[in-house]
């Protein structure tokens, strides 16, 4: 249980960390960076919750559900990087 | 309010919000219920047709959510399509690093199709497999390869539906014999999850690569695509 | 629960805390960027700790891979264009 | 066994898939899956209304491992509204954006977006409503991001960083609640849950992650950019339809999930950020210089009023009142979103004619656009909420439960938007009826004009007669 609760606390932290990140600063990769590590802090919080001691079998639930997060989370990410390049290209124009 | 006490006061709030939420999540975690639904889905695990738990639950137990996550990731590429041509690229490699290249990209794709076929048993899978073949594509890019591998346009398209429609070409087939949506019929749940993994694996490969590669497939008459 | 296990543990944490400021805070977003994927390294040493591999695979190869290859494509070319990177919106 | 819980997300996506592989064909593509998605949406609805709830277990798992869809009388009622709405967006799409490049990535993008709306409203599990809510929000931006222009990406990345904050922390909620609970399953979450501090948390993270994405005030800074840039059809789906299905999810959760363990003080802020959106949107819509703008602020008051019933809901016995004040929440959401459908596919003709959508430069658009006039002239009846609207109705029902609760602030905050909203919808009806000549370029096809008018008048007479039937719909799966 304690390893539990050290990553559980761990992902808050690094939720709390990636939310002021994304709250201070203005360029778009800051703000990406900010959010995916606010992801992956999330991520840790599934991951610590299913993990059931080094004998015990982890819940294989929310493996699939951070796997399913990881993918979508690179989707956005991506997706943020082609329009922030297309707003640059129109901004030189 | 000035710039700097907004700045203290939003420390602060997010500094307070850490704090209530490590206590409540302690709170759940101590008097939650500990096993949660490890003992069911390893109890399901043998009529899953599969033995990695997690493969299980991403293309059984909860199959429905990986075929919106593949809907995600086509939702992205086609935005990043939108978005018009791409990056001319990188120049091509020099002869060591193109001599690398040479063998880095079939053993990337070798990689892939063994965490594709080791999955069903063992960590691994599509995502994972998808992933190897993305970064073959990567890397065929950074070595000046423009399309980092990707077929020309029209096949390109069919590539990045593959995932998607191997999952509702399966789903609404089984719905249509009466086993209701994605309800794998026993004993062919294993050959079934294979086949949708495969296409969902050549599918995330060529979406992750064209969204690496950034703008929209070279297909069509010129000028069709907006410069 | 052996002692050593979780001074590992806290160790690790640590690390990963720490490379997630360094990454948050660094003034030049390059250095951000490689931070980024150093901390999605870490990240999938957790997931092996955790005995989560398929997550570990995935974040390897998607999250600090592919993630980080897309942000540090994007990050070099606002390098090269000079430019004000830092006030993008 | 056709199982129309699951036709209504995989057809529009065979669609999109469809308009993927072949974009040459997109238009038709798009135009079929349009009809025969309504088409299968519409046999749901009958089928909730005539035999009550649906619900079906994908994968035959069950809950909590499997994955549920579920249909109640609130989700038929919005599924309805919202495939009569795309429908209709459908068919002024295929004139809109005529033979040009943005017509080929439009479709796909717009089914799926379709296909998440519709996977929303039938979803019965925390997480998959994560996925589907990041679809939605995915292919919406990308949808809003489609004119190129640098107003229009700005906007749309504005929107896009809001959108994955919300996400994530609605994620963060979920987490806390399968920690807790150890399902994900909302029927059985609701059985679950018990009033606390785990609870409360974990609405107070998919509320506030919901809220940004339903636009609440003052978390609506991204809407007004976003929705006044973007196409006008796809203006009309992102302010008539993806923030209501934000909405619905808070709503759910609220009054599905949580029911007892909400409480009252909770209710009243968010009650009392809904009376600041009212006010606030009302008055920038009277401000605002361009047609689409106006809109789009329109819309973050619209949405305000819909958090007003909050803290009456709450405090509401269960009952006949209160299930007459969710039936007016209801009606309208409903009558909203057709009637912003309207104006904003109204806006877009005008702006192809005019070149431009500044209301100070409109004058003549009686004369020369006379069905879209009358179309902007009904939406605003129903924004206002005169008679015979459902829009009506429903702030009747809302002015009589805050006077019966005492709510005095409600009742003011009720009038003065309503006075607000008339103030916008004639200052542009009065620059539409002006008579100095304006260079207008085109001669309208009436065809065209067809899907607007037919949305304004179900707004405006279709919800207002209605109202009976939908009463009777919500009853199904109720009460909540």
């Amino acid at each position: 249980m304690i390893t539990a609760l050290l990553y559980t606390a761990a992902g808050l932290l690094l939720f709390c960390l990636g939310l002021w990140s994304f709250l201070m600063h203005r360029p778009l990769l800051r703000k990406l960076i900010a959010l995916n590590v606010m992801g992956s802090g999330v991520f840790l919080v599934f991951v610590a919750l299913a993990y059931r001691g080094p004998e015990g079998a982890p819940d294989p639930v929310p493996h699939a559900l951070v796997l399913t997060g990881i993918v979508v989370a690179v989707s956005a990410t991506a997706l943020a990087l082609a329009l922030g390049r297309r707003l640059e290209e129109a901004e030189r124009d | 309010m000035t710039g700097a006490a907004l700045r203290a006061f939003v420390t602060i709030a997010i500094a307070l919000a850490a704090g209530v939420l490590w206590w409540v999540f302690s709170l759940a975690l101590l008097e939650g219920p500990g096993e949660r639904l490890a003992p069911l889905a390893a109890e399901a695990l043998p009529r899953s047709g599969v033995g990695n738990p997690v493969t299980a639950v991403l293309l059984n137990f909860r199959a429905y959510d990986t075929l919106l996550e593949l809907a995600v990731l086509l939702a992205a590429v086609l935005g990043i399509w939108a978005s018009g041509p791409p990056d001319r690229g990188f120049a091509p490699a020099e002869i060591v690093l193109a001599g690398l290249v040479d063998w880095l990209v079939p053993l990337l794709i070798l990689a892939a199709g063994y965490l594709l076929w080791v999955g069903g048993q063992a960590p691994g899978g599509a995502f994972q497999a998808g992933a190897m073949l993305a970064a073959a594509g990567v890397v065929l890019r950074l070595a000046g390869t423009p399309r980092a591998g990707l077929p020309r346009g029209d096949w390109q398209r069919v590539l990045v539906v593959a995932g998607v429609a191997a999952f509702l070409a399966v789903g609404l087939a089984l719905m249509a014999i009466g086993h209701g949506f994605l309800t794998y019929p026993p004993g062919h749940a294993k050959w079934l999850i294979l086949t949708i993994e495969t296409a969902a694996t050549l599918a995330i490969g060529a979406t992750l690569a064209a969204a690496y590669v950034g703008g929209s497939p070279p297909d069509g008459p010129p000028g069709e695509d907006r410069a | 629960m052996t002692p050593d296990l979780v001074l590992f543990d806290l160790l690790l944490i640590g690390a990963l805390l720490a490379l997630a400021s360094a990454c948050l805070f660094s003034a030049e977003l390059q250095r951000a960027v490689i931070l980024f994927i150093v901390f999605g390294l870490l990240l999938t040493l957790v997931w092996a700790r955790l005995q989560a591999p398929d997550v570990a695979l995935a974040e390897a190869a998607i999250g600090a891979g592919l993630s980080g290859a897309l942000l540090l494509a994007a990050a070099r070319r606002l390098a090269r264009r000079g430019g004000r990177p830092e006030d993008r919106p | 066994m056709i199982d129309t819980l699951a036709l209504a997300i995989t057809l529009p996506l065979l669609g999109a898939l469809a308009a993927v592989a072949r974009p040459r064909a997109a238009r038709a593509i798009g135009l079929i899956t349009a009809l025969v998605t309504t088409a299968g949406v519409a046999a749901l609805v009958i089928e909730v209304a005539q035999f009550g709830l649906r619900r079906t277990d994908l994968g035959g798992w069950g809950a909590p491992l499997g994955i549920a869809l579920q249909a109640d009388g609130l989700a038929a009622a919005l599924l309805a509204m919202t495939n009569l709405v795309a429908l209709a967006v459908s068919l002024y799409a295929s004139d809109y954006f005529g033979d040009g490049p943005i017509r080929r990535h439009f479709w796909p993008l717009w089914l799926l977006l379709w296909a998440a709306l519709n996977g929303l409203f039938l979803a019965a599990d925390l997480f998959n409503i994560y996925v589907a809510l990041e679809l939605v929000g995915l292919a919406a931006v990308a949808l809003a991001a489609l004119t190129g222009t640098r107003e229009a990406l700005t906007a749309s990345l504005r929107y896009l960083l809001a959108s994955l904050l919300g996400a994530i922390t609605y994620l963060l909620g979920v987490a806390l609640l399968y920690a807790a609970h150890g399902t994900l399953d909302l029927g059985q979450l609701a059985n679950a849950i018990a009033e606390g501090p785990v609870a409360w948390t974990a609405l107070v993270l998919m509320t506030g992650g919901l809220s940004i994405k339903a636009a609440l005030w003052p978390m609506h800074f991204w809407l007004p950019p976003a929705h006044g840039n973007a196409p006008a059809p796809v203006s009309a789906a992102l302010s008539a339809l993806v923030v209501k299905a934000a909405f619905y999810l808070v709503l759910r959760l609220w009054f599905g999930l949580y029911d007892t363990a909400a409480t009252l003080a909770a209710a009243h802020f968010l009650g009392f950020l809904g009376a600041g959106a009212v006010l606030w949107g009302s008055w920038q819509a009277l401000r605002a210089e361009r047609l689409k703008r106006m809109a789009a602020y329109s819309t973050v008051a619209q949405m305000g009023y819909l958090f007003l019933f909050f803290p009456l809901l709450a405090a509401a016995e269960p009952g006949a009142a209160r299930e007459d004040l969710l039936a007016a929440l209801v009606l309208f959401a409903l009558s909203h979103g057709f009637a912003k459908a309207a104006l904003f596919l109204a806006a877009g003709h005008i702006q192809q004619c005019a070149g431009h959508d500044r209301i100070a430069e409109l004058s003549g658009t009686a004369q020369r656009l006379p069905a879209t006039t009358f179309v902007i002239a009904l939406a605003s009846v129903t924004l206002i909420g005169l008679p015979p609207s459902g829009a009506f109705t429903a702030k009747w029902l809302l002015l009589s439960g805050a006077i019966a609760a005492g709510q005095w602030w409600g009742v003011l905050v009720v009038l003065a938007g309503t006075l607000l909203a008339a103030a916008y919808s004639f200052r542009l009806l009065g620059r539409a009826f002006g008579f100095e000549p304006t260079p207008y370029r085109c001669i309208t096809a009436v065809h065209t004009e067809v899907p607007a008018l037919a949305l304004a008048l179900t707004a405006t007479l279709g919800l207002g007669l209605a109202g009976d039937a939908l009463w009777t719909l919500l009853q199904v799966g109720g009460p909540r």
